[in-house]
């Protein structure tokens, strides 16, 4: 089978867009790896909620505002239930073993899968993009979604902020400490509750912005955070453990490779992911780029 | 019986050790000191194994040892204790020591025979030697952290090394305690023949019970001699004994 | 004291026990008792779309049947049980309602998987097992027995119609892309099989298989627009479903591409999707709420709307079917006995909001006719519905039965 | 050895809950015996696991692989060949063990989380292969009706096979557990460093202990078949490995008999719980985090606790 260039050009730019949501998703992930060194199997749910809340307050508004607003708002809902659930609950353990705090962000998600249900219901929902976004423009002779080509535009935006925020305001730089040595954090007579708290909202918050912006290309339903969490732990497995980079490259491996893969060789696209997690691994038994770990 | 060579190692860029000389002979106790940040336990952690030289040479008894995991390298009998509290915090004391009786015997691949009736004399009498036997039945981790570093030393001996080596016995200990330790690493070096390699920030200690002195700066042995020697050596005065 | 302890400690065992003895529901004089249903079904997750329509749709006959005085004068009465979509749960489940609940009848399930697991499971504790929605073509052929029905299309039912629609349409050079499970890949092999029967020159030119439940479908769909086919056969369920139809929009496949999806036209598909479905995506459907627009499917409807509030989607037409079907035979065998029961069952027939449908004797498989249309924006409504409906009769959709003695081995 | 065992503490509850499971089938209705039989295998699975994660120490994430392969193999030989039951009731465990040799090879050269992941990337590979292979395996649909011998057709022979299988297999797990092999590899668990420097092969014990394991768990593969009659892909997906996981938490991952009681929790919750509520996995949920904030050594931890007061209060004095 052949192809031409503009419809390669077209499968990798495909590619990009879809590591540009599992990269948000998985930066948030990483940096919660990275600062609280937990596991957060909840991030999936954090992330159909994310969905979800999408759905509702754009059917609130007529039009496409409701689509920019719920951007705005869905993520900042998502930051809110887990601020309840970090002050709540996680901020008391800690100092527990790695285990615990994995089963008790299992917890989590089991308790937030079922509230999912509660509140939305067990259907399908469907977000339409914004009338800008819709539809597809014409590239090169091939035909290409232009809501793709906004999350390719989006994605190095969060990239950016995330970055700057790291380097540039003080509880970037504190958790960016708190990630290497916690406890010299804590001689420095900052009060590490808070920064781990603030990390894991922001951590969480991303997955939330992950689930927005997914939500006018899937279908939203229960189980879509059991999808993304296996794949997220491996993009961030693959590109170093609490690194914000290794997230952004794993992420692109994962699109990638996967758009290419679908072009040549269909039937063993199921198993893409977990081949490149071996090969990586067995190559780099700490992930491509440094990790914190 | 142990000659470290020109050994280096660097973390990232940084020269943790840059060309460290070292030699033990039978029988001898031998100390290692500087200031922090000298490199010190990164040379226990490179003879040991932990950590793999980039450069130089590590013989032990005649044999080049700096590529060979650690298990191996215990296993021709070189065992340590660490500076930070390094235990099996879940398990009793006795069990403690008996990992590494069991690991001694080439046991420890039994699977069906209990581990409590295996190698309980030989685990006793060590416990007993360090003066631990009657807290055999306790949790490891809730000792106090004096006796835990004494159960560091006694799992040590549990491989009946010849060379022993110690990385600050004493730290954390109150003076009381630190003058008991190193009675105790003197006894058990003169009733079981050991030799011991041992780093210490206790001038005193260390100038009491060594027999030869390493010194080192930077990552850099600045010299290995007696005591004495030792004392008067401006270099060694200067970059460190005066320093402090 | 330590003695003291062990002994409350393993008191707690028998304790369990009891409790578990105490929580036992004492079922064995039941004589003259409501007649009971066991529904296994999936009710957590995306399959509930689906599953939900079955269970309010037999709850709505039932109730008639029951407000006219019940069956063979004795009430019908039901319980679920949710299997989460896993098959070792669903046969605990089953295991529940036949062992404790004691149900004389069970039906439910959608998973596939499950299905023939619960259908071993009955075959040897002689138990009528009714399936409402699992397509595989093994339930009714190759793993069929005497006691498991099914009222539901399979696949390869639904590789007949399909083929049977498709065969009439000019397209040679088709692609395949599906599910990469058994029902996506036994309805394209169903579906093409038939095709290159009925009209031997078509060509298959590539396929691509996705993940079940993979979320972004624009990377394939892009690649096989490079590959410049006449139509695209997509074998898919559930919501992929959703995605495949949102990606279609998206990116302008369906307007370069014909494409065939079965349940593109049902409402449980266009339903979520609103205004943003594409529009002429060829489809087939067991089940139309606004078709066939006969007095019998606009009374189920109008019954359907005032109970539940909403239209009727096609897993309402099986629990429907269920219910008719069960009442019937109950009332022809005369006595709740199961294997006089199933004896009626056979070969019966029921007037559905689908016009008359036969349970057909020999593999237990309802004769279920197909309704191919074109997805199509309408003004009456807030989402698309199938337009150019052409029904495609039960007899050309069902396998004969020499293809099923074959695939039993016989 | 015997006499010490009549004298144990243990030695009289011990034998009165083994008379009452023996005496079960005759009294009981016959939906608890089958739920107590499934309660026995997944007990099984969880113990083999922990023997790994909480005696171990290891991320094995992916423990459901072995499990499935162990029954796969089991039911793939009663359907597709002629051999006689036992050669597929002693391949069960061995394939599986084989299974975790080689998956063990790879994952034991990582550490942690990159362990963890590994093995779930090497495991998914596995389940795709039974999940696609659809002439062999049976593809998603799996393998339904796998026909047992006469003297484990009825629930109850089946039951008291189970049960028989399941206490051989504790008491040899119990032998390891208290064994110098068990002991190395809790050494490991809690150190692994300080084993390397005790003269310990790490990786090799610990590739022993998943070998150990896995074959275990391939026994539990087999008394599924034996119950169930059926495989499934679902068997080797991550999802059931995390729910043993947790199982083994819950129960209390330092002790022996812990996940036994995760096991006999999680069975009991999902099948009794959910009969009256469709949000069965909420109440789970709950029901973890009161586990996680009240009783942090997990449901027999706790017990254990109980009955141990003496060393709790030398580890307090210790502090």
């Amino acid at each position: 089978m052949t192809f031409g260039g503009a419809e390669l050009i077209c499968q990798l730019l495909v590619g990009i867009s879809r590591s540009m949501i599992l990269f948000i998703v998985c930066a948030g992930l990483s940096f919660v790896l990275g600062v609280l060194r937990v596991p957060n199997i909840a991030h999936g749910s954090l992330y159909m909620i994310g969905a979800f809340a999408t759905f509702s307050i754009t059917k609130m508004f007529a039009g496409s505002t409701g689509f920019w607003i719920a951007l705005i708002l869905a993520p900042l809902l998502v930051a809110l239930v887990s601020l309840i659930a970090e002050r709540a609950l996680f901020q008391h353990l800690y100092q527990r073993e790695h285990l615990m705090l994995l089963l008790f962000t299992f917890a989590i998600s089991l308790i937030l899968g079922d509230l999912v249900k509660i509140v939305w219901g067990a259907e399908y929902k469907s977000v339409s993009a914004p009338a800008l976004l819709k539809g597809s423009i014409s590239l090169l002779g091939a035909s290409f979604p232009r809501y793709n080509l906004f999350l390719i535009l989006i994605g190095p935006l969060v990239a950016i902020a995330l970055w700057l925020f790291t380097i540039k305001t003080k509880i970037g730089k504190i958790s960016r400490a708190a990630a290497v040595d916690r406890e010299m954090v804590g001689v420095l007579g900052i009060n590490v509750s808070w920064v781990f708290a603030i990390a894991f909202v922001i951590g969480c918050y991303l997955a939330g912005v992950g689930g927005a912006l997914v939500a006018p290309t899937v279908s939203i339903t229960l189980g879509m955070d059991h999808t993304l969490i296996i794949e997220a732990f491996l993009i961030v497995i693959i590109g170093g453990l609490g690194n914000m980079w290794g997230a952004l490259v794993g992420s692109l491996i994962f699109g990638i490779t996967h758009s290419f893969g679908v072009l040549f060789w269909p039937q063993f696209a199921i198993v893409f992911p977990y081949i490149a997690v071996v090969i990586v691994l067995l190559l780099r038994p700490k992930g491509l780029l440094k990790s914190v770990w | 019986m142990l000659q470290v060579e020109g050994v280096m190692k660097s973390f990232d860029g940084f020269m943790a050790v840059n060309g460290a000389n070292l030699t033990v002979g039978k029988g001898e106790i031998v100390a290692v000191i500087g200031p922090n940040g000298a490199g010190k336990t990164t040379l226990f952690n490179l003879i040991t194994g932990t950590l793999r030289r980039d450069r130089g040479r590590i013989v032990f008894k005649g044999e080049d040892i700096s590529e060979l995991p650690p298990y191996e390298i215990c296993k021709r009998g070189i065992s340590r204790s660490y500076q930070i509290v390094n235990i099996f915090p879940r398990l009793t004391v006795f069990g403690n020591v008996q990992v590494a009786v069991l690991s001694h015997q080439r046991k420890s691949s039994n699977l069906f025979r209990p581990a409590q009736n295996i190698a309980v004399e030989e685990t006793r009498r060590i416990l007993e030697s360090v003066g631990l036997l009657n807290k055999e039945k306790s949790i490891a981790g809730s000792l106090s952290h004096g006796d835990q570093k004494i159960l560091e030393i006694a799992i040590a001996l549990g491989n009946e090394p010849e060379l022993l080596i110690l990385d600050e016995p004493t730290a954390g200990m109150s003076p009381e305690e630190t003058s008991a330790t190193m009675e105790l690493v003197r006894r058990l070096a003169k009733t079981r023949g050991l030799t011991i390699l041992f780093c210490e920030h206790d001038m005193d200690i260390v100038f009491s019970v060594a027999q030869s002195i390493m010194v080192m700066r930077y990552g850099q042995t600045i010299i290995q001699a007696s005591p004495e020697e030792v004392r008067n050596n401006k270099e060694v005065q200067e970059a460190y004994l005066g320093g402090e | 004291m330590e003695r003291v302890i062990h002994r409350r400690n393993f008191l707690l065992f028998p304790v369990i026990l009891g409790l578990m003895f105490l929580v036992h529901p004492v079922l064995d004089v039941k004589a003259q008792g409501p007649i009971k249903v066991g529904i296994i079904d999936t009710y957590s997750g995306p399959p509930t779309t689906y599953t939900y329509d079955v269970r309010d749709a037999f709850k709505l006959a039932i109730d008639e049947v029951n407000a006219k005085g019940g069956v063979l004068k004795r009430k019908i009465e039901f319980t679920t049980r949710d299997d989460k979509f896993k098959v070792d749960i669903c046969l605990s489940m089953a295991k529940e309602l036949i062992m404790m609940e004691k149900v004389d009848i069970l039906m439910g399930t959608i998973n596939s998987a499950a299905t023939l697991a619960v259908s071993e499971y009955c075959k040897t504790e002689k138990i009528p097992f009714i399936v409402t929605f699992s397509k595989s073509e093994k339930i009714t052929g190759e793993k069929g027995h005497r006691y498991i029905f099914s009222i539901t299309e399979n696949t390869a039912m639904i590789g007949k119609a399909a083929a049977a629609g498709l065969a009439k349409k000019p397209y040679v050079k088709y692609w395949i892309a599906g599910d990469d499970y058994e029902y996506g890949h036994a309805l394209a092999d169903g579906v093409w099989g038939n095709l290159k029967k009925l009209k031997p020159g078509v060509e298959l030119i590539g396929q691509s298989w996705w993940k079940v439940g993979e979320p972004e479908l624009t990377p394939y769909l892009t690649a096989i627009t490079a590959a410049k086919p006449d139509a695209v056969i997509f074998a898919t369920g559930g919501a992929s479903m959703v995605n495949a139809m949102k990606a279609a929009k998206a990116t302008g496949f369906a307007e370069k591409v014909p494409m065939f999806i079965h349940t593109a036209t049902e409402h449980s598909t266009l339903a979520p999707l609103g205004l943003d479905a594409p529009e002429k995506v060829i489809g087939t459907s067991n089940y139309h709420f606004y078709y066939p627009d006969t007095p019998k499917n606009r009374a189920f409807v109008k019954a359907f709307k005032d109970a539940y509030g909403r239209e009727p989607k096609v897993g309402a037409l099986y629990g429907y079917l269920a219910a008719q079907f069960i009442v019937k035979a109950l009332e022809k065998a005369g006595k709740m006995d199961r294997e006089k029961f199933i004896d009626a069952l056979s070969g019966l027939k029921v007037d559905s909001p689908v016009g008359e449908i036969e349970m057909r004797a020999f593999d237990h498989q309802a004769m279920l006719p197909m309704f191919m249309g074109v997805t199509k924006k309408v003004r009456e409504y807030p989402f698309l519905i199938a337009s150019d409906i052409v029904t495609i009769p039960a007899k050309d959709v069902m396998p004969s039965i020499e293809e099923i003695k074959k695939a039993r081995g016989q | 050895m015997f006499e010490r065992m009549i004298r144990s503490n243990w030695f009289v509850p011990i034998t009165v809950i083994l008379i009452i499971l023996f005496l079960l089938p005759i009294a009981a209705p016959r939906f608890y015996v089958y739920i107590l039989a499934l309660i026995y295998v997944t007990a099984l699975l969880a113990m083999s696991l922990n023997m790994v994660v909480g005696h171990g120490g290891m991320f094995q994430f992916h423990h459901a692989v072995f499990y499935g392969v162990g029954a796969y193999t089991v039911a793939l030989m009663l359907t597709k060949t002629k051999l006689p039951l036992w050669v597929g009731f002693i391949a069960g465990p061995l394939v599986a063990a084989i299974t975790g040799l080689i998956i063990g090879w790879f994952c034991v050269r990582l550490t942690r989380l990159y362990f963890g992941m590994l093995q779930i990337s090497l495991g998914s590979l596995i389940w795709a292969i039974v999940f696609r292979w659809y002439s062999f395996t049976g593809g998603d649909d799996g393998i339904h009706g796998v026909s047992m011998p006469s003297f484990l057709s009825s629930l109850n022979h089946s039951y008291y096979f189970i049960l028989v299988v399941f206490l051989i297999c504790l008491v040899l797990m119990y032998m390891i557990f208290r064994s110098p092999f068990g002991s190395t590899l809790q050494a490991i668990r809690d150190n692994a460093q300080r084993c390397e420097a005790v003269g310990i092969n790490v990786r090799l014990y610990q590739l022993g202990g998943i070998v150990v394991a896995t074959f275990f768990a391939g026994v539990a593969g087999v008394l599924f078949v034996v119950l169930e009659r059926s495989v499934f892909a679902e068997m080797l997906f991550w999802v059931l490995s995390l729910e043993i996981f947790i199982m083994c938490l819950l129960g209390g991952w330092f002790t022996f008999a812990g996940p036994i009681l995760g096991a006999a929790m999680i069975v009991a919750l999902r099948t009794f719980v959910g009969k009256y509520t469709e949000y069965w996995t909420l109440i789970l949920g709950v029901i973890l985090i009161l586990v996680i904030f009240f009783l942090p050594e997990g449901v027999m931890g706790f017990f254990q606790d109980l009955l141990k007061p003496a060393s709790k209060e030398l580890s307090e004095r210790g502090r």
